[in-house]
């Protein structure tokens, strides 16, 4: 592997995509804060990709700050931490805003633990010391990561002990750090590495020392200028590449962003392993290096409360397990306006109606439309004006994939290539008619998975 | 002269022709012979050609051939019925087994007012599409009311109302084409051993809280029913009725059991014509609600 | 249709002659044979009707194609005889029938038959010539599919009158609007392509052919 | 030269212009019927196209050596009873329509019951339209069109030898094909249309058909210009005329 | 299953079970004969004739019909009585036979004739399948007569070939030509299935 | 027995009132919750209807009030149609939306101006009836309404809109009295001018005599993204090499140039082949399917006896778009 320039020769885009107003005013400037400790957390069994974790605590049982409250005990499937001290109560059940019903630990909090700077000089604060890094062996950084229950903290929550492997068949010679947060709104990840550019170089040091990367680039969009500064000054004599890529959604997609920092595609239906390549997000990145010098569990995350229907949008350093609803409150509540809540960002999240609904690791973001951002105009007929063609970064049609969903047509689909389709909303911001593609195509990806299963 | 040469000539030559091409086509018949049941065709014949997809094949023809390549039971015709399977039967050789007439049955019971933690809903209004959405209610086992089963249905035999599929027994063929088409599974199809028969009308898992917070009417899981009568299981909060012990003439617990329910979960469905009363054997058991809720998001690497 | 049965037809093996397959197929035989006997006896108790009237639909035009007789030949009774006349040029023989005409004894005129493209299909012209074959003095449309409207209008009589009179000898000419000249034929409006294809039907047939009608006609007059 | 011109010129009008579905309304049947899906709509046109070249092979033969007027066969047969003169005027030309339809469906037969026993993955995709191929017109059309170009042709030139008839035949399955694989398409398409309910199925197609039928008028004539186009000026001046038809009994 | 008498094969083969509207058979003929009614009446009384000679013959013969042979023989028959009728019309209306060009043998492939030897003429006895052949080529006549009303008397405002609308009518000459066949005959099955789910869902009501 | 459950209201309801948020619920939706705003079916429309403003503006100029009369007539007829055909199925008319104004515009301007006024009435009925109700309205039309409805009139009454319709000696409009361009060409040989012919000083159908307003609306539409570029693009290559090919680089005469500016092939580039809906999705299909225009325009106009064959092209296209759609689906990222 040579030393292809600044992007690796990616050129630092990758092709279609769209250009949706990035609305990161809102909480762009906001230091991260960190949330008082909540009375009760709800703990869902299976936040990850994957399997879910096993229950290792019964109720009424004491917990400590940061114990083990769930095994992962699938390949693909993560541990889980208790992120308070308390009392667990009896078991209950909670939706996820992914649509998943499911168990879930719940604790009422009786001993908050560190709380405020102390809780982010725990968590992030420095110093993340670069020298000692090199005295750990990857299988011990492998575990660490898998102990500590880490999971992509960019959304979908792959468990990282899975990524970060150093006994992978397949030969990884980049790490890749997602620094992009393409999503409109979101400035969770932009304000992490402003503010803890050190630990992110630390993980990122680590992941991959312990995938035997020859080459670590940590990719930012060019619309965050502050976090590529301050992770240039943190990057000192470590070797990590910092690529400032061309603002485009979704820059963020894995398959995007290897294609855009390396020039290199990852084949249909593969992994970036099958490139050589291995990925993670910045805030994971920070957790693995938490969790490999400090030994402690992945309990907190940052999030971003934003949009134009929160009374006051933050950054803010949440417990896994709170529930929206009190973030919300944290942050002045709702204004008038507000029509949708949103888990995530606004174009792959997922609408929340119920604010017992808890933040769990995967949750990026939480973001507050009001009812002049969502139009919600019927869907029209398609006029096939091929505007969704155009902009899919994946090259599909969608607007076949619909179509063959609705009429059930699942020899249609296959050839469409359905399964290909990660569901990133660039065809269904872009229709003119206003067609939900997107649902349409979960639904054809669903009857597909349905007729495969039989 | 030159009239019977002519009449000669065609003759001959008509005959020439037949001549070759019987032998010939005789000769093909004999080299080319592919050994074909005939009574795949005579199945086929036998079947109504409705293609409805009742029996779980394609068509009609590819039920014909299953029955006599694959020894597919005969009775899986719901449209043509008896009549339809007494012919199978006979061409096939075997016994008609009587089938027991499957219908569907809705389990839920809630209608718009009872289910409480709706959300305005804004996309596709279909079942499918919305079931894929969280929030549209607290429930993520009832019954949508989108409507998929009334477009699914071929024989205009089971409605919205009221935001609840309701069955419309006087025209179901039980096809089972609503079944297939609940994105929540919450229809399935039970033997009729009568003309009303007993059915849970909930699909809710969780414990009695939960359920509560979401629904006005859903089963709570309190095991009234099971102390009362032994036909009824609960299992993970949900009682399940055990159709093969299930006795049409001999209700006298399970009714009392139906009076125990504080949420008037188990109602009485159906109206299967007299002729079925009989119709009695030992169906297995159709699987009770198995709710598949899952998003393909999970199986998405990225996010945000 | 009938193939799955008639594959699946297997026959017991015993009496070898009943499985031959002229056997089996002794109704089809008997039929071919039969049918072939009684279309012959149609085709001879019909056919000459069937060739009467193709003749008479050429023939039958024939009087109105040729130069109005004077006097007391009007009430003659035309003697029509057809023969094929081979054509030879640039080396291939393409052969033309033509009728010849007389009242009388006396020549009449000749008809030429001939067909060329049109603007959608072939079109079948007959042209009527004067006995010296050097004057035009009609012309039929027999056969034409040209667009209905527009190109079928080659068919109309206003627009085969003006054939009526022109000079066999030099070439006839399409032109637009008036079509005053003495070899120039108006183009039917919007159907410039099928006017043009009968005129050069008719120049080719008439090229071919005026020479060696002219010779006959001068063999027959005396 | 002027003669491959001919050819190419017969199978551009079979295939396109004048195309055996949208401007002879033949083999609407199958057009209509079996034009659900793009895969089966090209097997059925393979299907055709295979048939009508060996019908038209069969049947160009038979005209030509036996059914037509003056036939050599028939000549030499007569001949055995009647005199040279008398045995040129045998006529078997009535039998043409027996002999042909004879032939298809002996052949679609013997097509099927081959492929069926030596190569049954030809057999499943398009095996089961041939049965349904014994009722198409659109190759009993072809056999008579090649028939209207052997019997009644005055010119022994212009009569069309083998070649001829196999181009029409061959092109005109393709164009056969294309129609249907065209209309397929489109009626695939119609499955996630709006279609008012009872224009739904045949009546839609055939409004489709008619708007494939205005298209393809766009042809007319793009036989002729590109006859013009394509022959040497020179040969124009030497090309024979097309001797008329009709008049089909009387030989010089 | 009952089989249907002479006089309900007689019946329902003019409207319900039409060989055109509800069969789907016969269309090539049905398109492209009707472009007038003069033609559409000769197509119809030929079809009659075929249909009516071949189902008689069918009936006589159906004690020996063989099932493989079965196809060739009615083949057999339909061509020969197709031949008949083809040159009865070039010897007594040869105008007729020369505008009906090749459409006349092509009756021989004619779906409607196949089917109804088939369905009916192998089955029963010679009346009924006389009755049948009778009632499905009114129905077939039926249908052309209509496709070809409208179509002669939009594209030449003529029926018959007398002039039935004002001389100042523009002709559609599409209607004459080959999209306007399409077009008519769909719009016409449309109508006729309308009205068919209107009456059938006023006698279900 | 009691057929179904009675409705149980005395349990808690504090607890279900507390869990949303407050009273008025937010809502709930599939993901993306953003649409790109400003970006309408409608406003599509009315980009094409913006573009075809210096079209109908320049045969205002060059055919004065008869060209007014024809797009009256066509759009008054166009707009009651669908109207009709909606309410007979009981839809509510979507005039709105503007589709059925952008049919009626495209098939006046594609009319010559001397049709009589039934033609317009019968090709407007044609292209909203058959064109697009039958198929089930606004994006289902598998065909260019404007051209089916065109086609319809074309052939029904080739007389009075044939090649020879166009000619009017009598009329007071200058441009009138003489034939198109085209027919001038193919029947005389006879070559207008280039200049006449880019500003549209020539006769033919209303909107395409005019080159230079057909390029300014086209390229407006192109920039708006309301047309696929690729498509008339790919059109006028293909177009353009055909010419070469046919007249070599000859100066004088009929050139490639006057084969791209004359009759409807700007016109029919821009704004007839661009309709969304009848022509392909995948961008190695709008090329395929602009190409194929190209070629087919040429071999009508060079072969066939029509003098233009746009129509006949794009709806040949059309026909083809199906096809094309499933013959070209695009490579997905990543795929072989």
């Amino acid at each position: 592997m040579g030393w292809f320039g600044p992007h690796g020769g990616g050129g630092g885009t990758f092709a279609r995509g769209i250009h949706p107003p990035a609305n990161k005013h809102f909480s762009t400037g906001c230091a991260i804060e960190v949330v008082p400790c909540p009375e009760r957390v709800v703990l869902p069994l299976q936040q990850n990709v994957g399997g879910p974790c096993t229950p290792v605590v019964k109720p009424r049982q004491k917990v400590a700050w940061g114990e083990l409250v769930g095994r992962g005990e699938a390949f693909v499937s993560s541990a889980l931490h208790a992120p308070v001290a308390g009392t667990v109560e009896r078991p209950a059940m909670t939706t996820l805003p992914n649509g998943r019903h499911m168990p879930a630990i719940a604790i009422r909090t009786e001993d908050p633990g560190l709380t405020g700077q102390d809780l982010w000089e725990a968590v992030f604060g420095g110093p993340w010391s670069n020298d000692c890094i090199g005295s750990y062996e990857p299988q011990q950084i492998h575990e660490a990561i898998l102990e500590a229950g880490i999971v992509g903290l960019g959304g979908a929550a792959f468990p990282t002990h899975v990524k970060i492997n150093p006994n992978t068949q397949k030969p990884i010679h980049t790490l890749v750090v997602n620094g992009c947060e393409c999503e409109p709104y979101l400035t969770a990840d932009d304000q992490l590495m402003r503010q803890a550019p050190d630990a992110i170089i630390a993980g990122a040091f680590l992941a991959g020392y312990a995938v035997g990367a020859r080459r670590v680039v940590i990719g930012v969009e060019d619309n965050k200028p502050e976090a590529v500064e301050s992770l240039r000054r943190a990057v000192g004599r470590t070797g990590i590449e910092v690529a400032v890529l061309k603002t485009k959604y979704p820059q963020g997609s894995e398959k995007h962003l290897i294609k855009a920092v390396l020039g290199r595609e990852v084949p249909l239906g593969g992994l970036p392993a099958d490139v050589g390549v291995a990925i993670g997000n910045v805030g994971t990145m920070a957790a693995v290096a938490r969790a490999v010098v400090r030994n402690r569990p992945l309990t907190h995350r940052v999030i971003c409360v934003t949009g134009a229907g929160v009374a006051r949008p933050k950054n803010l350093m949440v417990p896994i397990g709170i529930s929206i609803g009190e973030i919300i409150d944290y942050c002045g509540g709702l204004t008038a306006e507000a029509a949708r809540i949103v888990a995530g960002g606004p174009m792959m999240g997922f609408a929340v109606a119920d604010r017992a609904t808890p933040v769990t690791k995967g949750t990026s973001g939480i973001t507050v439309l009001t009812a002049k951002d969502i139009e919600t105009s019927a869907a029209g007929p398609c006029v096939r004006c091929g505007r969704c063609v155009e902009v899919c970064p994946m090259g599909l049609v969608p607007t076949k994939l619909a179509q063959a969903a609705r009429t059930g047509d699942l020899r249609l689909a296959r050839r469409h290539n359905i399964l290909a389709c990660f569901e990133c909303g660039a065809c269904a911001y872009s229709c003119p008619a206003r067609i939900p593609l997107v649902q349409w195509i979960r639904v054809g990806k669903t009857q597909v998975a349905r007729s495969q299963g039989r | 002269m030159i009239i019977w040469v002519t009449i000669g000539l065609s003759a001959a030559a008509m005959g020439t022709l037949a001549v070759f091409f019987t032998s010939v086509l005789g000769w093909a018949n004999r080299a080319f012979h592919v050994p074909v049941d005939p009574r795949i065709e005579a199945c086929a014949e036998a079947l109504p050609g409705a293609n409805c997809g009742g029996c779980g094949f394609v068509g009609c023809r590819e039920y014909a051939a299953a029955v006599v390549c694959d020894a597919e039971p005969v009775d899986r015709c719901v449209v043509g019925g008896q009549s339809c399977t007494e012919a199978l039967a006979a061409i096939m050789g075997v016994d008609p087994t009587p089938s027991l007439p499957y219908r569907p049955v809705v389990h839920c019971g809630a209608h718009t007012a009872d289910r409480l933690l709706r959300a305005p809903y804004h996309g596709e209004p279909t079942c499918a599409a919305a079931n894929l959405v969280t929030g549209v209610q607290g429930c993520t086992y009832g019954c949508l009311g989108f409507g998929d089963c009334q477009r699914a249905c071929p024989f205009d035999a089971i409605h919205v109302i009221d935001g609840l599929a309701t069955v419309d027994y006087t025209r179901c063929v039980g096809c089972g084409a609503c079944a297939r088409a609940c994105p929540r599974n919450i229809i399935t199809m039970a033997p009729f051993k009568a003309e009303r028969i007993l059915a849970v009308a909930c699909s809710n898992k969780d414990s009695g809280k939960d359920v509560r917070r979401v629904c006005e009417v859903g089963c709570i899981g309190c095991k009234a029913c099971q102390r009362a009568c032994s036909l009824f299981t609960v299992q993970d909060n949900l009682p399940s009725i055990d159709y093969d012990a299930y006795c049409p003439d001999d209700l006298g617990d399970a009714i009392r059991a139906m009076e125990k329910c504080p949420r008037h979960c188990i109602v009485a469905v159906g109206k299967p014509s007299a002729k079925d009363l009989a119709a009695l054997g030992d169906e297995q058991l159709p699987d009770v609600v198995a709710p598949d809720f899952k998003t393909t998001v999970d199986d998405t690497e990225w996010r945000g | 249709m009938n193939a799955a049965v008639m594959t699946t037809d297997t026959m017991p093996a015993k009496r070898p002659w009943r499985d031959n397959a002229l056997f089996q197929g002794w109704l089809v035989l008997l039929l071919a044979v039969v049918f072939g006997a009684l279309l012959a006896g149609v085709q001879t108790a019909l056919g000459p009707t069937i060739a009467a009237n193709k003749r008479n639909e050429t023939l039958s035009q024939v009087p109105a194609l040729l130069a109005p007789a004077s006097g007391a030949a009007a009430t003659a009774k035309l003697e029509i005889d057809t023969r094929m006349l081979p054509v030879s040029r640039g080396g291939r023989t393409a052969v033309y029938r033509v009728h010849r005409a007389r009242r009388d004894g006396q020549l009449a005129g000749w008809v030429v038959q001939t067909a060329g493209q049109g603007y959608a299909d072939r079109i079948e012209v007959l042209v009527g010539l004067s006995p010296e074959a050097d004057v035009i003095t009609g012309l039929f449309v027999l056969d034409q599919k040209e667009t209905p409207g527009l190109g079928a209008k080659i068919a109309t009589a206003p627009w085969r009158r003006q054939f009526v009179g022109k000079p066999a000898a030099a070439p006839l000419e399409v032109v637009k609007g008036g079509g005053a000249g003495a070899n120039q034929i108006d183009a039917i409006t919007g159907a410039t392509i099928s006017s043009r294809a009968v005129v050069a039907i008719v120049n080719r047939a008439l090229a071919d052919v005026s020479s060696q009608l002219a010779a006959d006609a001068g063999k027959a007059a005396p | 030269m002027t003669y491959f011109v001919d050819i190419l010129l017969i199978a551009l009008g079979a295939a396109l212009i004048n195309n055996f579905v949208f401007y002879y309304f033949v083999g609407i049947c199958p057009f209509i019927g079996v034009s659900r899906r793009v895969e089966m709509a090209f097997g059925m046109g393979c299907a055709v196209t295979f048939v009508m070249t060996i019908a038209a092979a069969i049947s160009w033969t038979m005209t030509r050596f036996v059914l037509m007027p003056g036939a050599p066969l028939t000549r030499w047969a007569a001949g055995l009873w009647l005199d040279p003169q008398a045995a040129a005027g045998v006529d078997l030309s009535i039998l043409s329509y027996i002999v042909y339809i004879f032939a298809i469906a002996a052949s679609v037969q013997f097509v099927e019951m081959y492929l069926r026993r030596f190569l049954p993955l030809l057999y499943r995709s398009f095996g089961v339209f041939l049965p349904l191929i014994t009722t198409n017109c659109a190759i009993l059309f072809a056999c008579l069109t090649i028939m209207s170009r052997l019997v009644g042709v005055d010119d022994p030139a212009a009569r069309w030898d083998l070649a001829q008839a196999l181009a029409l035949a061959l092109f005109g399955g393709v164009g056969f094909t294309l129609a249907i694989v065209i209309m397929a398409g489109i009626r695939e398409e119609l499955e996630a249309c709006d279609v008012p309910a009872p224009f739904r199925g045949v009546p839609i197609a055939l409004v489709v058909g008619g708007i494939l039928a205005m298209a393809f008028m766009g042809f007319t004539g793009v036989d002729n210009g590109l006859k013009t186009a394509l022959t040497p000026p020179a040969a124009i001046v030497a090309q024979a005329p097309q001797a008329d038809s009709g008049n089909g009994a009387s030989t010089p | 299953m009952s089989t249907p008498s002479a006089a309900q094969r007689f019946v329902r083969g003019i409207l319900p079970e039409n060989p055109v509207y509800r069969q789907m058979l016969g269309l090539c003929a049905t398109l492209a004969v009707t472009n007038n009614l003069k033609s559409a009446v000769t197509m119809g009384a030929a079809v009659l004739f075929v249909l009516v000679c071949a189902n008689l013959m069918v009936s006589l013969i159906r004690h020996w019909l063989t099932p493989h042979l079965r196809i060739v023989i009615f083949t057999l028959t339909i061509a020969t009585f197709v031949t008949v009728a083809d040159r009865l019309l070039a010897a007594f209306l040869y105008p007729m036979s020369k505008a009906l060009g090749p459409y006349i043998p092509l009756i021989i492939v004619n779906c409607i004739i196949i089917c109804r030897c088939e369905v009916c003429a192998a089955k029963q006895g010679p009346l009924t399948a006389v009755a049948d052949a009778l009632g499905q080529s009114l129905g077939f006549a039926l249908a052309l007569v209509s496709l070809a009303a409208v179509r002669e008397i939009l594209g030449t405002g003529m029926w018959f070939g007398f002039r039935v609308l004002p001389a100042a009518w523009p002709d559609w000459v599409i209607m004459v030509l080959p999209p306007g066949a399409f077009l008519t005959f769909g719009l016409l099955l449309g109508l006729a299935n309308w009205i068919s789910a209107r009456r059938g869902g006023k006698e279900e009501a | 027995m009691k057929t179904s459950g009675m409705k149980n209201k005395d349990n808690d309801k504090t607890a279900a009132a507390n869990a949303g948020f407050g009273p008025a619920l937010t809502e709930v939706a599939s993901s993306p919750h953003l649409v790109e705003s400003g970006r309408t079916t409608r406003r599509m429309m009315i980009d094409v209807l913006l573009a075809l403003v210096p079209v109908a503006g320049a045969a205002v100029y060059f055919f004065r009030w008869p060209a007014v009369r024809q797009m009256a007539i066509c759009l008054a007829a166009c707009l009651a149609a669908e109207a009709l055909f909606a309410l007979m199925r009981r839809h509510r008319p979507p005039l709105a939306d503007g589709s059925a104004a952008v049919t009626a515009l495209i098939l006046a301007l594609s009319l010559p101006v001397t049709a009589p006024w039934y033609t317009a009435v019968i090709g407007s009925v044609a292209a909203i009836g058959v064109g697009k109700a039958l198929f089930g309205g606004l994006g289902m039309n598998l065909f260019n309404p404007a051209m089916v409805g065109r086609a319809f009139v074309m052939i029904s009454f080739a007389g009075a809109l044939g090649a020879a319709g166009y000619q009017d000696p009598g009329s007071s409009i200058d441009v009138m009295t003489q034939a198109t361009p085209l027919t001038a060409f193919q029947q005389s040989g006879v070559s207008a001018g280039l200049a006449d012919l880019f500003l549209g000083r020539t006769n033919g159908s209303l909107g395409e005599t005019s080159a230079l307003a057909c390029l300014i609306g086209g390229l407006f539409l192109c920039i708006r993204r309301s047309a696929a570029w690729r498509i008339p693009a790919a059109m006028l290559a293909a177009a353009g090499i055909i010419a070469l090919l046919d007249t070599g680089l000859g100066v004088e005469g009929w050139t490639a140039a006057h084969h791209l500016f004359s009759g409807a092939m700007l016109f029919g580039a821009f704004f007839i082949a661009t309709d969304p809906v009848s022509s392909p999705l995948t961008p190695l299909g709008q090329i395929i399917y602009g190409a194929g225009i190209g070629a087919l325009v040429m071999v009508i106009r060079l072969f066939s006896g029509y003098p233009e064959g746009v129509m006949f092209a794009v709806l040949l296209m059309n026909a083809l778009t199906p096809l094309i759609n499933r013959w070209t689906i695009p490579t997905p990222f990543g795929g072989q």
